[in-house]
């Protein structure tokens, strides 16, 4: 089985566990009225998330998108800069300004932050990928699209170009059967998203969503071909939101029928179990992560609550980035030859 | 004319009202959209019930586009259907700025009148989301200055059923930017009749000697208060909601400055080579002899949207900040 | 065969034959000063164009792209028309405001105007299609698009949404070897762009775009899949830019070789042979034609070249569609009972 | 500091000479676009032979996309290269409008810092290419507007290749906007040493003392020909070249205005709601006690850019449009 220690095994599980605890903490304090804004968690995604951005090593870019605080968690991300996020607090890593899983952080962790609108990381984490290909460094992008982004433009454009330049790219699409409130059935006419790869001539691979493992592996392989220079995968996880599209949604269009069959497969249910018919985890260990979770979490909260709101006189800082270092003196820089200008004749 | 009696109608569904009615006495008017039919649309539920009342082939839910949605209600608008997209989000409009820009507003200019685009888009603009750069943007700044398109933004229920009434009928495309924060926060009896607001005309909300305060959309209340702070200092404000952005009602705007001689233009969105320029620019042009102190502006500084509610404080002009400009406008010259 | 009567198999020679005529006529007066801006023209792509839009009946709607002058023709836009566009005259379809082939017609020869941005025409076919689907006519929309235009993001949301719709839409792929001076090994991965339909659920076929009445028949199956209710299809004509992508375009960049080798396969020759075969064209009708479609650019030249300049003073007219006439007269417009708005408290 | 002797330079391969040398100087610079690369780019051939010199890792040929490129080039420069995106048209940048705007412009801002975009668009806009609505647009009143965004408009091949090399080293997205009909008619003599001219800075074109013209681009030079027609009418006027589109230079503005009191502002893009609104807001509100009569703007009227020649030239500001407007300028108040 696949190339994972055990620590790395248990970290795939403590990390499945930490996201969902700490989402069922800010979907908390959401209905408690202490965040503002929406509020977007993907109960029943661990496995996709935390098992893809598993698969990455350091130097290698992950571009999620609005509901990847697994794969956020997984690149190194901490419980407190997420729950200060969620705040919006000056400890943020977006100092405030920008909500939600908008984190960037590219000198340590190398994560491009998302936008609002769906689609539109794909061609920025194709650009990293062009970065990297250009330096010729042997790392690789992971980026998570859903199902419904798939339908974008972006996702087309960005797909083609990269397999066109043999970019190193891995994409992800999280099928958790819903855009907002459109089903699948009503955003497209086909069964695997990972179809689409045959527009561009890439691989295309269905993988079960809800199984960590599967998902590191498949990743794996993508990020094997893209680091040697063989371009772009796509890769269909398919699973389910277990929850509303927001923490506002009351999900009342779902079926309680499907709900209840994912919920037979809740990911992160069936990770342990795999684990403990390994023998690497039994009631002790789970209850160990388990406090160590609900710890890590309380001083997320405490961490964020006690940070202070940003200071509104800093609201116009840093729109630009510093002009660069003059290159030549001022006084070098000449001014045009005012009637040097060969112009006769111009208008005709 | 009688007024509908007691129950007063909010801004949201005062919308959601054009839309039945329009639907109701044309059959060709539909809607399209993400989420737009009977599955508890999430935006202010204001089209709920009109897939069931008009069937899915007039209330159609789209998958997700970046520009095909509006590329697609501009080819149905052209072979004679009135098609209003519903945009949850104004900053969406970003993603169909090139159907939007370089297909609907060109169509009928390009055609020499061969081609019409009766199409509305819909879509909430301003704060209210608290969602920090891509949920409250305000995309006038973007669209005033494109030939060929009209931009509506009501401030009250009462404008917002006419002027969409009138947005529907028009044989142009509108852009017609609903205020999120006013959705569920105004309320105002309706007339029971049928009536419709003509695109294009400004509305004095307060009438006054000294100043004119030149705004639109939510930042009118604050007008509105800001009015009623300086009446008691003896200042005495005019206050006058746009409704329309595209084509803007210089008349009513030189009206007003030939008896107040004096003017702050208020806007959410940001500053620089936003609408208030334009509007400025008007003023200092066409009534240079009128103006006794310098034309201004009030409006969000140019930067992005802020999530932290204390720098969305810090970034919306209020009736605070408002009146001390007037003083300031007073001041001036 | 097909369901053609000699006189539409005789038609679309001669509209084969009219479209190169016009064109070489207008690259002439190109080249000779007298055509400002740039001239798009597709020697070679005739049987593409004049093929699949002669499987439209009147009332289906046309979308072609810049290089679609056979398709135009075949739907009754006349040379005089052609011409007079060209120059940018007051009798030119769009009265010298725009250029090129943007011409429309939807009274009674339903073309949609091209716009000058590739891709950008195909959400607006789409919305042709959509309006025929909501009114329940039995009318399909026959859009063109490029190769390099099938990389676009609007191709893809285009092709999506009308599956998903069941659109009644044909989107006709000229693989003609280049997108302006990129040829396609640059563009994309893949062998058939066919196979994009994959990523949709829609039929996709490959023709030979020389093959005039292969395109019209496999348009023609296409057309009766969309008529009956059962949504789009992506054919994708193989065929070959005789020369540069326009008439500026010294086409140093392509193959002589592959030059060569599709004049063999000239696409009229092609269809001429065909016919000769099947006893309906000879030397005699061949000699008939050819004066016939001399004449007819003659005409077309004469008339566009005495055709006025637009008038000036009209430059700024018709901006805005007329007001619709209002349904309530002046006096019943009421204005708004301006303090029974209810705002208090409304910024708390 | 010593001219190149003779050989005058003309504007397209300034450009061409601004990219080569930042590319040698500077191994994270690369070329993104369609055609960009050594197959006879048709684009003013300013990049030919960058592709040969290095090699076609940094001279990048892309499929045609309408918003990919500019988005892929915006991640790769916060990987750190400089990416020089190459849009042969500025119309095509309505399809890139999402990443520009909505990526591009936030980046700085919205990460408090912590990432830079330090990427270049190029492309050409204005009038020569007489192609009608979509290849002549003036793209400025679509991101004027827009905050973290810089627009940069040389009106002169010593302009056009210093202020491309500021935009390549500047650490923010930039907008540059070369004007198509200028490539090749005009020339002058460079200097062989290496310059940069910083961004945000107008220059006085001619020195004046009744009227400011404050323009950009190929309106330069019609501005500079109505001053020469005045002059023998006995008008002094001033032509300020604004060269930085965004930040304006309103120093330069308020500085020329403090003399001249009087003020026209000319651009090719159309009117309403276009860079000139926010030159005259600016003035109005900062210059009032200057000004002795009202700011005054001339430009494109409201609709598309037509095809038709004799269209074009009713379209566009000419010098003898522009000195009527001056007399205008002059008489009002
Ligand atoms: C252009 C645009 N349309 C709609 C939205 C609203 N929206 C936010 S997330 C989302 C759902 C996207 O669905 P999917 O890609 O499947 O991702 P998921 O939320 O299921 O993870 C939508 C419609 C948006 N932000 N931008
Ligand atoms: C967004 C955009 N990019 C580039 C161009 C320039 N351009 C005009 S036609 C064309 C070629 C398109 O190629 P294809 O779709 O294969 O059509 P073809 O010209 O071969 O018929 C290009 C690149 C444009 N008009 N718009
Ligand atoms: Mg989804
Ligand atoms: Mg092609």
């Amino acid at each position: 089985m696949i190339d994972l220690a055990r620590d790395d095994l248990l970290g795939i599980y403590y990390l499945m566990g930490l996201t969902r605890a700490v989402e069922d903490a800010t979907r908390e304090m959401y209905h408690q009225g202490q965040i503002q804004g929406t509020v977007y968690t993907a109960r029943g995604l661990e496995a996709t998330t935390v098992g893809a951005a598993s698969a990455l090593q350091p130097g290698d870019v992950l571009a999620p998108q609005h509901r990847d605080l697994g794969a956020l968690l997984a690149r190194g991300i901490t419980p407190r800069e997420i729950m200060a996020q969620w705040l919006r607090r000056v400890d943020a890593p977006s100092q405030g300004r920008d909500g939600q899983l908008h984190i960037a952080d590219m000198a340590t962790r190398w994560v491009l932050p998302s936008t609002g609108l769906p689609g539109l990381a794909l061609p920025v984490a194709a650009g990293a990928a062009l970065a990297m290909k250009t330096r010729g460094e042997r790392h690789v992008v992971l980026a998570f699209v859903g199902d419904g982004g798939t339908n974008t433009g972006d996702f087309h454009e960005t797909m083609n170009l990269a397999a066109t330049l043999d970019l190193p790219l891995i994409c992800i699409i999280e099928n958790n059967g819903y855009a907002a409130r459109t089903p699948t059935s009503s955003q497209f006419r086909i069964k695997h998203l990972a179809d689409r790869a045959a527009a561009y001539g890439i691989p295309g691979h269905v993988v079960d969503g809800n199984d960590a493992l599967a998902v590191y592996e498949i990743t794996q392989q993508a990020a094997e071909i893209a680091r040697t220079g063989r371009g772009p995968s796509l890769i269909e996880a398919k699973t389910y939101r277990m929850q509303g599209h927001s923490a506002a949604d009351s999900a009342n269009y779902m079926p309680p029928s499907a709900l209840d069959e994912w919920r037979q497969r809740d990911p992160i249910e069936l990770y342990a179990r795999r684990l403990e018919n390994l023998g690497l985890l039994d009631d002790a260990l789970i209850l160990e992560y388990g406090t160590r979770i609900a710890q890590a979490v309380q001083d997320a909260l405490a961490f964020a609550r006690n940070s202070p709101a940003p200071d509104p006189a800093t609201l116009t800082d840093r729109l630009f980035a510093p002009d660069p270092v003059p290159p030549t003196t001022e006084d070098e820089i000449i001014t045009a030859p005012r009637r040097a200008v060969e112009r006769e004749g111009i208008w005709n | 004319m009688e007024l509908t009696n007691g129950a007063a109608t909010t801004y949201a569904q005062a919308v959601s009202d054009a839309l039945r009615e329009e639907m109701e006495r044309d059959s060709s008017v539909i809607l399209m959209g993400e989420d737009v039919g009977d599955r508890a649309h999430s935006h202010q539920a204001i089209t709920s019930g009109l897939q069931a009342r008009f069937g899915a082939e007039r209330v159609i839910d789209m998958p997700v586009t970046q520009s095909a949605l509006v590329g697609a209600a501009v080819g149905a608008a052209i072979c004679g259907l009135r098609p209003v997209v519903d945009l949850p989000d104004a900053d969406f409009l970003s993603g169909a700025f090139n159907p939007i820009v370089q297909v609907a507003a060109k169509m009928h200019w390009r055609t020499a009148g061969k081609l019409r685009v009766p199409l509305v888009i819909r879509c909430s603009s301003g704060m209210g989301a608290h969602d920090g750069p891509w949920h409250s943007q305000n995309p006038e700044g973007w669209f005033a200055h494109v030939p060929g398109l009209k931009i509506v933004a009501p401030a009250t229920p009462y404008d917002a059923k006419g002027l969409l009434k009138a947005a529907i009928r028009d044989d142009n495309p509108v852009l017609f930017l609903e205020h999120h924060y006013l959705y569920r926060r105004l309320r105002e009896p309706l007339p029971k009749e049928e009536y419709v607001i003509p695109l294009g005309r400004a509305e004095v909300r307060r009438f006054g000697e000294q100043v004119t305060i030149i705004t639109y959309g939510a930042m009118v209340y604050h007008a509105l208060e800001a009015a009623e702070t300086l009446e008691t200092e003896g200042i005495s404000a005019e206050v006058l909601d746009l409704r329309t952005l595209a084509p803007l009602d210089h008349a009513a705007i030189a009206e007003s400055l030939a008896h107040t001689h004096r003017a702050l233009i208020v806007h959410e969105d940001t500053l620089t080579a936003g609408l208030g320029a334009e509007i400025a620019a008007q003023i200092a042009e066409h009534c240079f002899t009128d103006l006794r102190t310098p034309v201004m502006r009030l409006a969000a500084p140019d930067v992005p949207y802020p999530a932290a509610t204390e720098l969305e404080a810090a970034y919306l002009p209020d009736a605070a900040r408002i009146a001390e400009k007037v003083r300031r406008v007073l001041c001036a010259g």
